[in-house]
């Protein structure tokens, strides 16, 4: 077994050293009629060359992204990962080291989440970020908790903007602690009266932009009245390539930001692993939930970087702790703030320009075959398209013709009753060829 | 100043040392600034055409705020991230012996195959008919998962373990609601070794912690169990192999008080790697596990994750697993996404689960096989076994003269009167080249130090260790206060300042103007 | 000692520094055996499935000797390498000043794409209908190659710069033969300044080398060519910009006497980088220039190669390329492998030159696009220029202060009393985390020190490079020795001793067996 | 530009440091006329997926080695490359590094290349080994040359064996020095009369084993008639994994072993970079060219490797130089060494045995195909078919069938008279499926 350095001699020595007669006698607490005799009912080892054709075979059976005009999205996009960003990333020293918890030999990965920490915070307007969530659904859940641990009150209010899994995911974990969750009704055009939802007993208000629908949403008028019924407005994003031409939420009054940073340095995988961006203010850090990375000094007075308030983490503060996690999605973080980094804030508006260009010619081109309308009245790089009939079965057929066309939104909320919208995302992929062929594709389908 | 668990609040007086260069670099060890400061504003380290004209779609939404976030050069982007990572410790580099951890040889056929376009460039809202292999992917990785636990169902889709505890545990209260008993089962029994996430999950889902006191012999007596269940108890969370590296023996006992008791059996599964292909944990009674696929299964840790915690379930909870989940209709797999309709509690997460690591997972699976990964967990408690009989004499066990699982755990009572600490201690072997083990846990051991050295280490490897842990033992016996009160020396910094960093929180870099604006 | 270009030839006397580790590691620099001291005869990292039985078909050639190479496990191998790959500088890690060797930024898009099935996966021998892709890969950066030199034709094949120089010096002999003037025409003109391969390899092809001084300025004049060529002269090679960093400012002229001599004028273009998009070689009278793709066109040094040497070629040396070479045959490319009834002189190497270069070359060239390879020779230039202004008032210039191309080159004459020599400056600049500049190189100039910063170097580490070279030279001014003399003190090892390998080579390991017996 | 740190800013604060005007100041040496008063006829820079889409374009009209059943070999060979190889030889402290001049921050480079030179010695059974040539080819050519040097003579004998590339290789260089080529006729049955040719004026006599036919060779009385009359035996071969189970040049007398190495660790490349190896009697290693690491002491007695015997070579000893050579194959030898230390010695022969029963395997059932003769007696991963017709029409027809079916020996001697040959190779990589579609496809063209 490759992976296995002991040899069958060195096996037998250390056994002896250790004064056992077998390997059995280490099991020894195990109850006898538990300890299994042989190995599992599994496949025997395999070589890399049959992993690598068993796995191949599986993938085969996808259709990737690069291989279809392809434009779906709804909280996970198709953007160009930059070469070095993936080599850097295979670096041993990040890809193979644990939490830093010895500083001194981990100011690598210390330093590099202190960039990120301010990266985030910087995209957002906000003044400080953590060292990443799993991925922005969990974070809105994280956010909801620590608005509740703020304010002391228990009653969220969901936009009708946010994408539908979000919003179960807050839901489950309410339900669990009995939190009470108002969930607005699907709002495809962005006109719910959110505002009306808002009072005294309300912890907070979670919205979207651009929300599930692709609509830009103003979010200082939420502020004003979640700041005037001391409430707490969480802002919510997936797409964070928004943030290079879209206002940033700190700067409309949000006190959390939670989003997918997925977008910036990660492959689709899939679905994961992505990364949960989080930021909040200055005062409300000690109720933040996961790691934080801090400068300080080294006994020779250099600057150094280590992991900090840890006393809101589960390992010192067990059950009262402000989040169970642990683990989070440091590799991912770290993809992320490599290609932040190459970007630059120039880098950053170009690319979202180019991906704002892009949906907007094919919301055009769209908006012209016969039975499509777009809803939207703005967007960045995601719209929505009303068709005739079911968007399901549209999505179906168009993938048959090739084209990957976005995601009929009663696969994420089945039941809302808007089964004839499709949302359609379009990143810097996207080439004039993919546009027409998916508008030619559609009118043959409409 | 030590707290409860002996573990230094301060760090000492340390003195200057070694050869001072003008850069303050020395030779391959690089120092490195911040980006913040090297990078400027209009650069950026990607070429981006502009595109053609067109008309905004922004309505009245457009930034205005400030971004400040300044662009690098690709070559100085590669410099940059590079001698940074060459600040780090890795498993590649050394022994990496942190208890609790599992952290294994990391194979790269498994980096490799995450990222064929196949598998890493597919979209989790794809049409299902266009995913079909990724299904089968995961339902593969289920299948040997199951079947190495000997339990009849998985949930795939939590992000790490303790998003896994939190999955089992939403699992059980959803049960004991179905069966009526929500109001009343309010109680989760917790022993004082449990990792933190224990604990904290417990409490995140609404629950009370009832601890439970250890025995002296470092495990969980099931009279002790019996005393504290009660019709108030949802469940227990134990973990198996425990914390201080030992099989719970009564855990057969214990389950089937907890059972008896209407209440359900958590298990704790970081420590699975002890056991894989040699117990199931399914045969001891356990109603979900958590599986941490960056432990047992070789997905790397990254530094801090991403993880993956699938959660294996008892036939009692497999109706409540959340979504969503596969299910075969003919000869196609279906996603289901939605729990309407099912018992489902609901959803933990936007999509799927952790498909990067599902492919990571299952090459590492599909490359031990079954014999391979039994033979894993054998050689993991054999190295740690070989490690605690090379130490034994000269370091104290709190537990006794006894056989462990794949951790071996010491207590600092044998460091007593050197005025040496278990910290100074870890902080020595890193200038010897080595990772610390883990230090200060599990909390109910005094200064503890849990070596966990996996199955990825070779006999000359651990002889090395062995060696020099016994020289600076032997060192720290003889009073040699130097090399561990001021310990590291030779590493890219010196011992770090933790108080300073809580007291005065910097988060974040700041333009020097601010700075400046925030001190007046 | 010092040899006749200043350099010592033994190392002095060096006392031993800092703090001593068990293991002899110091935290993040780790020791590491050799695989022969680690391995096991009967391990192997691979897992391969034995054959079902067979009849083997090896007569009587079945292998008797003993191989005796040891096996190393997967993890026990990453260890091995990454930990040697530890105590490597790299470009990625620092600047790389190395004067000649344009260490610049290697991009990693160019190794993706190396890698893409269709380039790295594919057969030099499969049907050309299969590889027609790949042909017109090798077309297309001829394409660049031609454009770029203006020259009419480009040699492919050759392996590195010194099989480039074979290539053109070939394409000459031949050519001179064609002439009916093989007999009489057996010498070529080599400035001293030259790199070593140029005499080497007119010596290999069975010409003569006659020497041709440099002017006290560092170039060479025509008329000193003139004296030099005869009937008896086939070709001189020049290399421009030349090996102390200026322009042959008379190259137009030289190439205009060599012509007119009835010789031809190899061109080295080891130099290229300081002159992409212009100058074009064509322009000058070259007949050949090899283009070395590991440097201009940003192809990996790879520790010492592998590397990659076009030879564009002038119309009176096309015709005789080496084969093979490519032909449009309408819209197909068709690869001419038989040098039967063409002019060709032959084959330089089994197959068709360095492919997985030429798609890291092109990706280089699409990725920088006309404009940015001659902004990159531009700054390349300007960086040059701003260290040799910077430090121009410590350091002394063999060639006075004036404008340099792509490398600044000084001398050791300002280190004259200080008992420091080149060597011991280079060792220093190690302990500050710098690669060294070439030394001793171009043996014209006494303890030459040639820095070539290349284009890939922001102003923030040129400004701290010179930072530290003029703290150095003010070091070295104020006599402060110990800095020099026992330098490198904080690499992975001080000075090492070449006198030692060179006296009684040890080229292999031994089993120690063998070692005692060799030494009774 | 992505790769070029300067600003514009920078770039003009710089002229001012230096003194100069303008860029155009410091190319003041170029007759002006000269100068380029703009970037060449060339397109502008293009963005990473503009780059990606170009190269993938090209890429997608090749049929690569994993796509279709494979059996072209004749000196390079489809082996399975194990990842982690080419993980670590794209660590940046390998990949971005130059040759080790600086050894004291270069052991990395020179232990793997001491190791390297020990694994080439052990392998080949001889004494000594280089740091690696350009390939098998242009080693061959060395080889000879140095032969020359070491018997002050000028006569080679190239048996009918060798493969005609390398033979050609050979003979450029020695027209070039007016150095005398015998080359037998090819000889697919390895049944002609070497030792004949071998008499006092031989230099050398260069002999492939497995032969370009695939044929297995008896070095043994080649050495002793060289030996006697003081000519040198240079041993050749293209398939460096033969070695596992094939006895040793060493061990048969060869002098100088030479051999393309490419098998182990290096891709296919579509011919290049590939590594030569290159070993010899320690007696003869002043005469050797190439780079040689060698170990030493530091200045605290610690073991270290440094370049060494430096004085063969162009950068001190210039025209007197044993070779031209500078940069060689140090990256692909790293490639090598690394998978050769995976293998060890216990690897290594049973991948030979997979190999040469897979090639056992599909002789035995070409040979059952109609108008089809394997002509070989003994062979190692390769063999070589007679067939009716013209073997280059039936390779091409092959392909069109999807089959990679070998290389006709015409195209790599076309005036040789041996039309109706195939050289058929087949390494681990071919499953029982490949070699029955092989079979069947050479069936229906029969
Ligand atoms: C015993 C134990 N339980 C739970 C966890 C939590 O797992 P994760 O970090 O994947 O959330 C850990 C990991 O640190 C652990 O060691
Ligand atoms: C001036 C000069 N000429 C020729 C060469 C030889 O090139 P290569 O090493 O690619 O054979 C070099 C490289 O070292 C060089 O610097």
């Amino acid at each position: 077994m490759r992976f296995l350095p002991l040899t069958p001699d060195n096996r037998a020595e250390m056994l002896l050293r250790i004064g056992a007669t077998g390997i059995d006698d280490l099991y020894g607490d195990v109850p006898r009629d538990k300890l299994l005799a042989k190995a599992p009912n599994l496949p025997r080892h395999a070589s890399e060359i049959e992993v690598e054709r068993t796995l191949g075979r599986m993938a085969e059976r996808n259709i990737d992204a690069r291989s279809a005009p392809f434009f779906v999205g709804c909280g996970a996009y198709k953007h160009h990962i930059p070469a070095s960003v993936d080599h850097l990333i295979q670096r041993s020293e990040f890809l193979t080291s644990y939490t830093p918890y010895q500083p001194e030999i981990a100011q690598g990965t210390l330093q590099m989440l202190f960039e990120f920490q301010t990266q985030v915070a910087s995209l957002t307007a906000m003044e400080v970020a953590n060292a990443s969530m799993y991925d922005g659904s969990t974070g809105t859940a994280e956010a909801v908790l620590m608005a509740h641990r703020l304010t002391k009150r228990k009653r969220t209010v969901l936009s009708g903007g946010l994408h539908p899994h979000y919003g179960e995911v807050v839901r489950t974990i309410s339900r669990m602690a009995s939190d009470d969750v108002v969930s607005l009704p699907a709002d495809p055009t962005a006109s719910e009266n959110i505002l009306d939802q808002i009072d005294s007993s309300t912890s907070c208000v979670v919205v979207q932009s651009p929300d599930v629908f692709g609509n830009l949403r103003d979010l200082r008028p939420i502020a004003a009245k979640c700041q005037a019924q001391g409430a707490l407005l969480i802002a919510v994003f997936t797409e964070v390539v928004s943030l290079g031409l879209v206002e940033a939420p700190g700067a409309m009054g949000a006190d959390i930001v939670v989003g997918e940073g997925q977008s910036i340095g990660n492959g689709l995988n899939f679905g994961g692993p992505y990364v949960g961006l989080f930021a909040t203010r200055q005062k409300y850090v000690r109720q933040m939930p996961g790691r934080l990375a801090g400068e300080t000094r080294d006994a020779e007075g250099r600057r150094g970087f280590v992991l900090t308030l840890s006393t809101r983490e589960q390992h010192i503060r067990r059950e009262k702790a402000t989040s169970n996690i642990c683990t989070n999605s440091g590799l991912c973080a770290l993809a992320f703030s490599i290609h932040m980094s190459l970007l630059g804030q120039a880098g950053l508006q170009k690319l979202a320009r180019v991906n704002h260009a892009n949906a907007v010619k094919l919301a055009d081109l769209l908006a012209r075959v016969p039975n499509v309308s777009v809803l939207n009245e703005t967007f960045f790089n995601e719209f929505t398209i009303r068709i005739k009939g079911s968007a399901a079965r549209v999505i179906e057929d168009l993938a048959e013709r090739g084209v990957l066309g976005g995601v009929p939104f009663s696969r994420l909320a089945p039941g809302a009753g808007h089964d004839d919208l499709i949302v359609v995302a379009s990143t810097e992929m996207n080439t004039q060829a993919d546009r027409t062929a998916y508008a030619a594709a559609l009118k043959g389908l409409m | 100043m030590l707290n409860t668990q002996g573990r230094p609040t301060h760090a000492g007086d340390i003195g200057v040392t070694g050869r001072n260069t003008f850069t303050r670099n020395r030779a391959l060890q690089m120092e490195e600034a911040l980006i913040f400061e090297t990078g400027h504003l209009e650069t950026t380290g990607l070429d981006i055409e502009e595109p053609d004209a067109f008309t905004p779609r922004l309505g009245a939404h457009a930034r205005k705020s400030d971004i400040g976030l300044p662009g690098l050069s690709e070559p100085e982007t590669l410099r940059h991230y590079v001698r940074l990572s060459q600040k780090n410790y890795a498993i590649d580099a050394g022994l990496y012996p942190l208890g609790s951890c599992t952290m294994k040889h990391n194979p790269r056929i498994n980096e490799k195959l995450a990222r064929l376009p196949g598998l890493g460039d597919i979209h989790p809202l794809q049409p299902q008919s266009t995913v079909q292999g990724a299904l089968e992917l995961i339902e593969t990785l289920a299948h040997w998962l199951m079947t190495l636990t000997g339990m009849p169902a998985v949930a795939m889709s939590p992000k790490a373990g303790a998003h896994g505890e939190a999955c089992g545990m939403m699992a059980i209260k959803a049960a004991i609601e179905a069966r009526g008993e929500g109001a009343t089962r309010k109680i989760v029994l917790v022993p004082d070794s449990a990792h933190g996430t224990n604990p904290a999950t417990a409490a995140l889902i609404g629950y009370q912690v009832r601890a439970i006191p250890a025995r002296a012999d470092g495990t969980v007596s099931a009279q002790a169990v019996r005393d504290a269940l009660g019709p108030d108890v949802a469940a227990i969370m134990l973990t198996n192999p425990n914390t201080c590296g030992l099989f719970e023996k009564e855990i057969v006992e214990i389950a089937a008080a907890v059972h008896e008791a209407g209440a359900y059996f958590y298990c704790d599964g970081a420590n699975f790697n002890a056991i894989v292909g040699k117990v199931r944990p399914g045969d001891l009674g356990v109603d979900a596990m958590h599986i941490n696929l960056h432990k047992t299964f070789s997905t790397p840790h990254g530094g801090g994750g991403p993880g993956a915690g699938p959660v294996v379930l008892s036939a009692a909870l497999a109706p409540f697993a959340p979504v969503p989940f596969i299910r075969k209709e003919g000869d196609a797999l279906r996603l289901v996404e939605d729990a309407e309709g099912t018992q489902s509690f609901g959803r933990m997460t936007a999509f799927h689960g952790q498909m990067g690591m599902f492919v990571r997972a299952l090459s590492y699976a599909l490359s031990h096989g079954s014999d391979g990964l039994r033979q894993a967990s054998e050689d993991a408690v054999l190295n740690a076994n070989y490690i605690r009989a090379c130490l034994a004499d000269l370091m104290s066990q709190p537990f006794g003269d006894r056989f462990c699982m794949h951790e071996a755990l010491f207590d600092d009572r044998w460091l007593k009167d050197t005025g040496i600490t278990t910290l100074d201690f870890a902080k020595a072997m890193i200038d010897e080249g080595y990772h610390p083990m883990t230090m200060y846990f599990p909390l109910v051991v005094h200064g503890a130090m849990l070596i966990e050295p996996t199955e990825s280490e070779s006999k000359a490897s651990l002889d090395l260790f062995i060696m020099t842990m016994r020289d600076l033992a032997q060192s720290a016996r003889n009073g040699e206060a130097e090399r561990f009160s001021g310990a590291p020396y030779l590493a890219p910094r010196r011992r770090l300042d933790e108080t300073l960093a809580a007291r005065q929180p910097i988060l974040r870099w700041q333009p020097p103007a601010a700075v400046a604006e925030a001190a007046e």
